[in-house]
């Protein structure tokens, strides 16, 4: 029961956002719920604190420590992004770049994508986790194209025909899980639920988990962006209005990746770990290494940052595929940094579109001095979201390269060599381009200040969560990343 | 009862070979409307196979996504796709980036890879799977095979919803289908996204003038 | 005690901070906030220097702590000789620095954001004492990183200026590579270790059981990670950018003493993580050293950018620390514990000089700067007429850097030669006459460094005004000369007491090396000053500056006994006869030229003349005289690499066609491929 | 103890006193070769005479580096005079410092004296600074690495250490390396002393001079003081030369008949270095100037092979 409240905050939220009769009131109710949301789910926190594990509904609904990190970092971005969006979306509205009743809908639509995202999270059954999956697509489809100009249609159209696509595949991953699962189980309607199978994967039959799991790492690897599948994503994250593109960056990519880790750790219980944990390491040192380029040379920030999600998600991959325990507690704390960082970043760039009603990097120049304050608050997360220390990512990508090294394998060092030398490559090619755009002499008649009071909130906020990560990780989320270790590696 | 299994399994072969006859025109035909046919005619069978299983098996659930997808699958999702085609007033032929015989041997080499890939499975198998694993999955990857090939936008809609109907016979085939909350989920997020994209092949029309998705290429590195 | 030491080292950090955060909070008077944070960095650095000087008289050894765990990262620090050598060069160059940046930020003060700088300018001193205190590897690389971020914002300080944001980006890429290249190599060390600890005290221990193999790889990836921060050739090209970028407060701390935290990071490895090591690695090192060191000194000789010119000067002063250290890898591997401990001793020393003078040079080319607002030295001329202060000051330090006597640079330098001369006593041949030759470099760059110094403040001090800035130019405010003044009496004490700094050199090397030297190389004369021994020779400064007091009275009594009533006539310069004009004077360029000539393999100099005439071709209107240096590290090195990558990137990007039938065709073809491949 | 005093005091008498002469028997050596008369031997006694009873002009473009120059430059070189084994091998000041310190001392003075001639703001002073500049930073590392070969054979840099154990081990001069040694240094001494053919010290005229030419603005007091200090520069090279290559008749000790010996013969070994110095004038013509760091890159490589041969030797 305590789980579905979780579900029901956003429901609710979004329906009174968009039957509310008073149109400025929407934005009050969005953070509202999106806040009731945040406070709840640290609430949960501290049960599975306590108790590891929650149950509702007869096993419907099974949270574990993996669950409440993610469903955290989906609330914390998600309030962000509401708070954001209520001043965005006001100075859209301002600028009658779109209708008070189109921006009910737009608050309609984002609660029930944080819906779908959370349901991805909570639910123990992995074929309804598979329609919530597909459920997050189409509620965010209308998103990206939200603006409805042409670019924007074609991002939309490219974002749900590849999505969609990706996560039929994953379907069918999910039918060989379930026909092997009966064959152990006997009886269907538990035979998919998560926390039954985890008990008896080892007894499935090995080519069918393989051949699965092939088909939901290539599948919901597309939902995740991870190389070759990432193509909708620059598109997609570069369309949609930047609040969205920050939950999309920071906590759709991640409930992706829970879903293939949850497959994961079946597949490494049934067929041994080397097999997934290797196909993990290569699709993740692809997707660092795919990105390279997009990130060296680059015009629009908005891309620039999304190809950093790519690359982001595939050191989270590589972290999980290296399965040692430091470099998972690593890659679930990369997880959480990255979408704090990400969406971060995102918002500045909110605010530079805002501004400079462009995305071209080239048109813009001396923000620091035009918007002192996300001036600064991007060349802060440029720093974080490249991993330089002392900032949070690099805690974690250092916690993950550390065990690259640590298991002596020779594959996986080599593996951590290049992926170090990428991470330098990436680094260059964010400075450089980042750089240019922040500091230098403002050109063209924009005038000085930031946007709205709002924004700077919403960024506040996560740039809280920045640093504190940087030089302290709170004991409760230390020890939920020490149980996801234990989760991932079944023990 | 051995031979009453046989018979039936053999039936639902057939009906999984007739099905896999019907995505191989889908990929042969230039005609829009003859693939919406097409598209119609398997969902049929396999709304035919799928009450059939439920019949051979007795799982009384079956029965509950037979209706639907008869309902969703052979009614309103065929319905719905002539009604754009008419709406937006599609005359043109379907274009496709492989000529018509080049298609139909990397259909081929699909369906050999399907049946490849599956082999280590269903060697161990007894019940409808011999066959319908991977002709399912034929059909998933030619599904496929078509959004990629083809250039209008409403193509990929027809592509994608055979790549669900495929994946719906392995599920079918394989463990009388799933768990009842999935299907209806399923169907629920079939019919969504094939009302969205409907939606959005309407605005593409509107906005770009052409439903071909080679016009689609602002977005681009 | 040991309590007291740290708590004045946690009560100086926490004045930094304290300081930067002060800096941010006044908002409306960025003058006050900026005063503030320059007032308590200077207390501060007091605190750190008592600190220092408490820890290494007693010699003792004190770890800190810090109970924060970081998932597994542990924040300790530790406190031994070695850091509190470094502390004491940092702070009080620090100090020095933070009074002078007093008077030099009125130079900013009502165009830009003042805070900022003190705020920065706090964090990065609080980011070097950390550097050298630090004893975990996790807690190393992220005060190290943040020391490199927070230097690079004081880079970009002036970011309007395109050249500025060239050398920012060019200082935090190389120095983030750098980095990189000691994270491998701690990630190297730490698969030894065994534990998950990353503390330094592991890697103390894993020196002796590591393979040799992967040892040589830690050492070259040492040699680069710290190389770059240390500005050797050809990873100094950074250096010269970004010190003369950065406002010259910070660039005198950049330059005297961030760069020291590299070679601090070569103790560490190669005297604690990586013993024993073999002599060819000292090799390596003196001839890094050597070449730094020389080629260092060439390109300062033809750079006529004072502020670029003292950069690459400090390139060339890493060399000779490093060839210091260099010698005393080999004498340590050769087990020859005193001769080792000397030729640290060599490098330490002038280690602590260079911080002193090469921070009294950047603070005078800052006067000269807030003075004349340029730093081209072609533009300058006569200022010792208008900088009535400056300009014995920057003598000090201009002597003091030729290694001229008895002035601080020529301790050091002798030290050096002492130690190379001491080579004799390596077993192998080849090492020997290496070492030998290294001298032969030595003090080659010891001339060039002369005439580089002579020319900078030769030009630029001396003869007629060049420019209208330069005949403008009135002195700096007292506090900025107050400050210089510090450090130029500091480059004489240093000359004229070596013992006492030796002593706490010595020190230092106890802890190293496990060898009291002080003994061996220092003894009482009749003076009653220690002088410095080895067993080579003896040198008493002290002494031979008293002779040369008496012998200048002596001298002057003389002549004036002579000529009692000895009178000046004034008048103007004979120059065939045209009045004197600043046209006719010696350029920097052409007081250069016969080494641009001599050196002309390296300098390729290119050099152009362009002779404009008036309506009939008789008269010359006017002749434009191009001569510019090719920059041959960067255009046969750095270029084509940074070329390479971006034109294999740009091809890549094709990748993203935009249609989506491709996109959709990967999927497919990686699916294919996994079912093929991997399914089986 | 009275010897301690006294010595020092001698030797810097000798080196003040005979320098001019020094310079007074090469020019007339010199001009009795040319078939000229040439002026007395102690025409540089009657310059410097003149000079110091003389008042000096002094430039207004100049500052007080141009006065301090003369002083600076002439100590230190009368520092130099101290250190060096002139007569007896025991220097008593020897703790003060080493053959470094005395090249470093040059040093100073060269340096001070660079800065004037820039600081005139005349072009011929610059000229010549710079190229005094060049011809220093060339000749410097040969003069190192010549005089590392001698430390090295002796271990020791301090010149009155080398000469006595050179006295008393004279074996160690007949050694293939320390010949080396003395070429390179000879040469060095030649472009250090700013003679034929590196530098005429004859000429005023500018494409030609280079110590001459950072001298041109010094007049009376000053002109002296800077004279006479370069005469006592070449002086006291020539005396290290002689006395650590060819340390035979110094006096061991302090007693009063070996110092008249060691005189003698101090005086014998300098006429004939002079000697031969003349001989190379009158021998070369003056090199131009980027021939210079061909020559002194001989005396480098000569120093070299001394150093390694010293090592194979050994």
């Amino acid at each position: 029961m305590i789980i579905l409240l979780l579900l029901i905050v956003p429901v609710i939220t979004a329906i009174a956002c968009v039957f509310t009769k008073k149109h400025g009131i929407s934005k009050y109710i969005s953070i509202a719920g999106s806040f009731i949301a945040l406070v709840y789910n640290i609430y949960l926190n501290y049960n599975i604190y306590t108790y590891k594990t929650l149950q509702g509904f007869n096993y419907f609904f099974y949270v574990d420590a993996l669950t409440i990190l993610t469903t955290q970092i989906v609330t914390i971005v998600a309030f962000a992004a509401a708070l954001y969006s209520a001043g965005y979306m006001e100075v859209e509205l301002h600028d009658c770049r779109i209708s008070e009743k189109k921006l009910q809908w737009y608050y309609f639509l984002m609660h029930m994508f944080i819906f779908t995202m959370l349901l991805v999270c909570v639910i123990n059954n992995l074929g309804v986790m598979w329609v919530a999956i597909e459920g997050t697509t189409l509620a965010t489809t209308f998103l990206v194209g939200f603006y409805n100009k042409k670019q924007h249609q074609e991002a939309a159209w490219k974002y749900i025909i590849l999505c969609t696509v990706g996560i039929t595949l994953a379907l069918f991953g999910v039918i060989l899980t379930y026909h092997s699962a009966k064959g152990v189980l006997g009886e269907i309607g538990y035979a998919l639920n998560w926390s039954d199978l985890r008990t008896v994967a080892d007894k499935f039959e090995p080519h069918l988990m393989k051949l699965a799991f092939l088909f939901i790492l290539v599948g919901y690897g597309t939902k995740a962006g991870l190389a070759p599948m990432h193509t909708w994503l620059p598109d997609a994250h570069s369309q949609a209005p930047s609040p969205i593109s920050a939950l999309f960056s920071g906590v759709l990519i991640n409930c992706s990746m829970y879903g293939i880790i949850r497959y994961h750790i079946l597949t490494s219980k049934c067929v041994g770990s080397d097999y997934s944990c290797t196909l993990l390491m290569i699709f993740g040192l692809v997707s660092v290494i795919v990105s390279i380029p997009f990130i060296l040379v680059q015009k629009d920030y908005k891309r620039l940052l999304a190809f950093s999600s790519v690359e982001h998600i595939g050191f989270i991959a590589l972290g999980i595929g290296f399965g040692g325990m430091y470099s998972v507690y690593g890659a679930e704390l990369h997880t959480f940094n990255h979408a704090v960082t990400k969406s971060l970043l995102f918002f500045c760039a909110g605010n530079l579109f805002l501004k400079y009603k462009t995305t071209e990097m080239e048109n813009i120049k001396g923000v620091i001095k035009t918007l002192p304050v996300t001036g600064t608050i991007l060349a802060i997360g440029v720093f974080a979201i490249t991993g330089t220390p002392p900032f949070n990512i690099f805690v974690s990508e250092f916690l993950v390269l550390a065990d690259g090294f640590h298991s002596g394998n020779l594959f996986t060092i080599v593996f951590t060599c290049i992926l170090i030398v990428c991470i330098t490559l990436i680094f260059v090619g964010f400075i450089y381009n980042m750089y240019r755009m922040i500091f230098g002499t403002p050109t063209g008649d924009v005038p000085k200040g930031e946007t709205s009071k709002f924004t700077i909130a919403a960024m506040l906020f996560l740039l809280f969560f920045v640093l504190i990560i940087s030089f302290y990780v709170p004991p409760l989320l230390r020890e939920v990343l020490r149980n996801i270790y234990d989760i991932v590696r079944n023990a | 009862m051995t031979q009453q299994i046989i018979v039936n399994s053999r039936t639902i072969d057939i009906l999984a070979v007739l099905m896999l006859i019907t995505t191989i025109i889908l990929i042969g035909t230039s005609r829009l409307r003859t693939c919406i046919w097409a598209y119609a005619c398997r969902s049929f069978m396999l709304t035919l196979a799928s009450g059939l299983i439920a019949y051979f098996s007795g799982i009384h659930h079956i029965y509950i996504t037979t209706g639907i997808s008869l309902a969703l699958k052979v009614i309103v999702i065929p319905g719905f796709l002539f009604y754009i085609v008419k709406k937006i007033n599609i005359k043109k032929e379907v274009e496709s980036y492989i000529n018509y015989t080049l298609s139909l041997i990397l259909a081929c080499g699909i369906i050999l890879i399907a049946y490849y890939s599956t082999q280590n499975i269903i060697q161990f198998e007894n019940t409808f799977m011999r066959h319908c694993l991977p002709i399912a999955l034929s059909i998933t990857l030619l599904g496929f095979f078509v959004m990629i090939s083809r250039k209008q936008a409403i193509t990929h809609i027809l592509g994608l919803i055979t790549m669900e109907d495929g994946m719906f016979f392995a599920a079918l085939s394989t463990s009388y289908g799933m768990p009842l909350i999935v299907e209806l989920g399923l169907f629920f997020d079939i019919l969504v996204s094939v009302i969205i994209m409907g939606i959005y092949v309407y605005r593409i029309k509107e906005s770009f003038d052409t439903i071909d998705t080679d016009s689609l290429r602002e977005l681009r590195e | 005690m040991a309590e007291h030491i740290s708590h004045l080292f946690i009560i100086s950090i926490i004045l930094y901070l304290a300081g930067s955060l002060f800096a941010l909070c006044f908002y409306g008077w960025q003058r006050v906030g900026n005063y503030i944070a320059l007032i308590l960095a200077a207390i501060a650095s007091c605190f750190s220097i008592a600190t220092a000087v408490v820890a290494l008289s007693a010699g003792s050894t004190i770890r800190l702590d810090f109970t924060i765990y970081h998932a597994i990262i542990k924040y300790n620090f530790l406190l031994d000789p070695v850091s509190a050598y470094f502390i004491l060069a940092i702070s009080v160059i620090g100090f020095v620095a933070a009074i002078y940046s007093i008077g030099y930020t009125r130079l900013y003060v009502n165009k830009r954001d003042t805070r900022f700088l003190g705020f920065t300018y706090n964090i990065f001193l609080a980011s070097m004492l950390l550097v050298v205190t630090a004893n975990n590897a996790v807690v190393f690389m992220i005060v190290w990183e943040l020391m490199t971020v927070v230097s690079f914002f004081l880079v970009i300080y002036e970011h309007e200026n395109p050249a500025n944001m060239k050398a920012g980006f060019m200082y935090i890429i190389m120095a983030h590579i750098g980095a990189v290249f000691l994270s491998v190599a701690f990630f190297i060390m730490f698969a030894f270790t065994g534990t998950w600890d990353f503390g330094f005290d592991d890697f103390r221990k894993v020196g002796s059981h590591m393979p040799l193999i992967y040892k040589n790889v830690v050492f070259f990836l040492v040699i680069i990670g710290f190389g770059i921060k240390a500005g050797i050739f050809p990873l100094h090209l950074w250096l010269p950018m970004a010190h003369p970028a950065a406002p010259s407060n910070v660039s005198m701390v950049m330059s005297g003493v961030m760069i020291k935290t590299a070679i601090y990071g070569f103790i560490r490895f190669y005297f604690e993580f990586l013993t024993p090591c073999p002599p060819w690695w000292g090799v390596v090192v003196l001839i890094i050293g050597a070449s730094s060191a020389l080629l260092g000194i060439l390109y300062a000789l033809t750079e006529r950018d004072i502020k670029t010119l003292l950069a690459y000067s400090s390139i060339e002063n890493n060399g000779i620390i490093i060839i210091g250290i260099g010698l005393s890898m080999i004498f340590k591997s050769y087990n020859l514990m005193a001769l080792s401990s000397l030729a640290l001793m060599a490098g330490l020393y002038h280690l602590v000089n260079h911080a002193v003078f090469k921070s009294l040079l950047f603070g005078c080319a800052g006067n000269i700067y807030y003075a004349t607002h340029t730093k081209n030295i072609e533009e300058l001329g006569g200022l010792i007429k208008r900088l009535r202060v400056t300009a014995p000051l920057f003598l000090v330090g201009a002597l003091a850097i030729s290694a001229i006597p008895p002035l601080n640079g020529f301790l050091s330098e002798w030290l050096i030669f002492q130690s190379i001369l001491n080579g004799f006593h390596i077993p192998s041949v080849i090492i020997k006459i290496i070492t030998i030759i290294c001298g032969a470099v030595v003090a080659l760059t010891g001339a060039l460094v002369a005439t580089c110094f002579v020319k900078a403040f030769g030009i630029s001090f001396l003869a007629l005004p060049r420019s209208d800035h330069a005949k403008k130019a009135k002195e700096v405010p007292v506090i900025m000369l107050v400050s210089m003044g510090l450090l130029a009496s500091l480059c004489v004490f240093l000359g004229i007491f070596p013992v006492k700094v030796m002593m706490v050199i010595n020190s230092v090397n106890t802890h190293l090396l496990n060898t009291n030297i002080l003994p061996a190389i220092t003894s009482y004369d009749w003076l009653h000053t220690k002088s410095v021994q080895t067993n080579f020779t003896d040198l008493s400064p002290t002494s031979a500056t008293v002779l040369g007091l008496i012998l200048f009275a002596v001298t002057f009594g003389v002549l004036t006994s002579i000529k009692p009533r000895f009178v000046k006539k004034i008048y103007e310069t004979w120059t065939c006869g045209i009045s004197p004009e600043p046209r006719l004077e010696y350029t920097a360029t052409a007081f250069t030229r016969p080494f641009k000539t001599i050196f002309s393999n390296l300098y390729r100099p290119q050099r152009e003349v362009r002779t404009e005439y008036s309506v009939p071709n008789f008269f010359v209107k006017s002749i434009t005289y191009v001569d510019e240096v090719t920059p041959i590290f960067e255009k046969y090195f750095y270029s084509p690499v940074s070329r390479a990558v971006l034109s294999i990137s740009n091809r890549v990007r094709w990748v993203h066609t935009g249609s989506i039938h491709i996109y959709l065709t990967y999927i497919f073809i990686t699916l294919i491929i996994l079912i093929i491949f991997v399914g089986k | 103890m009275t010897a301690k005093i006294i010595l020092p005091i001698l030797q810097i008498l000798v080196i003040v006193g005979f320098s001019p002469l020094v310079k007074g028997f090469i020019n007339k050596i010199e001009a009795r070769l040319q078939c000229r008369r040439g002026a007395s031997i102690f025409q540089p006694y009657y310059n410097l005479i003149k000079l110091l009873r003389k008042d000096a002009v002094v430039s207004e473009t100049s500052s007080w580096i141009f006065r301090a120059t003369p002083y600076v430059t002439f100590i230190s070189i009368l520092i130099i005079s101290l250190l060096v084994p002139v007569l007896s091998s025991q220097v008593p000041l020897n703790f003060t410092g080493d053959i470094i310190l005395i090249i470093y001392l040059f040093a100073l003075a060269r340096f001070f004296l660079v800065l004037t001639s820039l600081d005139t703001g005349s072009a011929f002073g610059g000229m010549g600074g710079s190229r005094e500049m060049m011809v220093s930073s060339m000749a410097e590392p040969a003069m190192i690495l010549s005089i590392f070969t001698v430390a090295l054979t002796v271990n020791s840099t301090n010149l009155s250490n080398i000469t006595n154990l050179l006295l008393n081990n004279s074996v160690l001069l007949l050694n293939p390396s320390l010949f080396l040694a003395f070429l390179a240094f000879a040469i060095v001494l030649i472009a250090e002393a700013g003679r034929i053919p590196v530098d005429n010290p004859f000429t005023h005229l500018e494409l030609t001079m280079i110590h001459e030419g950072m001298m041109l603005e010094f007049s009376g007091r000053y002109l002296a003081l800077v004279e006479w200090a370069s005469s006592m520069k070449l002086l006291l090279l020539l005396t290290i030369l002689v006395n650590i290559f060819f340390p035979w008749g110094i006096a061991g000790g302090l007693t009063f008949p070996g110092l008249i010996i060691a005189f003698a013969l101090y005086v014998v070994k300098i006429g004939f270095f002079a000697f031969l110095i003349v001989i190379v004038e009158m021998s070369f013509a003056k090199l131009r100037l980027f021939r210079i760091p061909n020559l002194l890159g001989t005396a480098f490589i000569l120093s070299v092979l001394a150093i390694i041969s010293l090592y194979v030797v050994r």
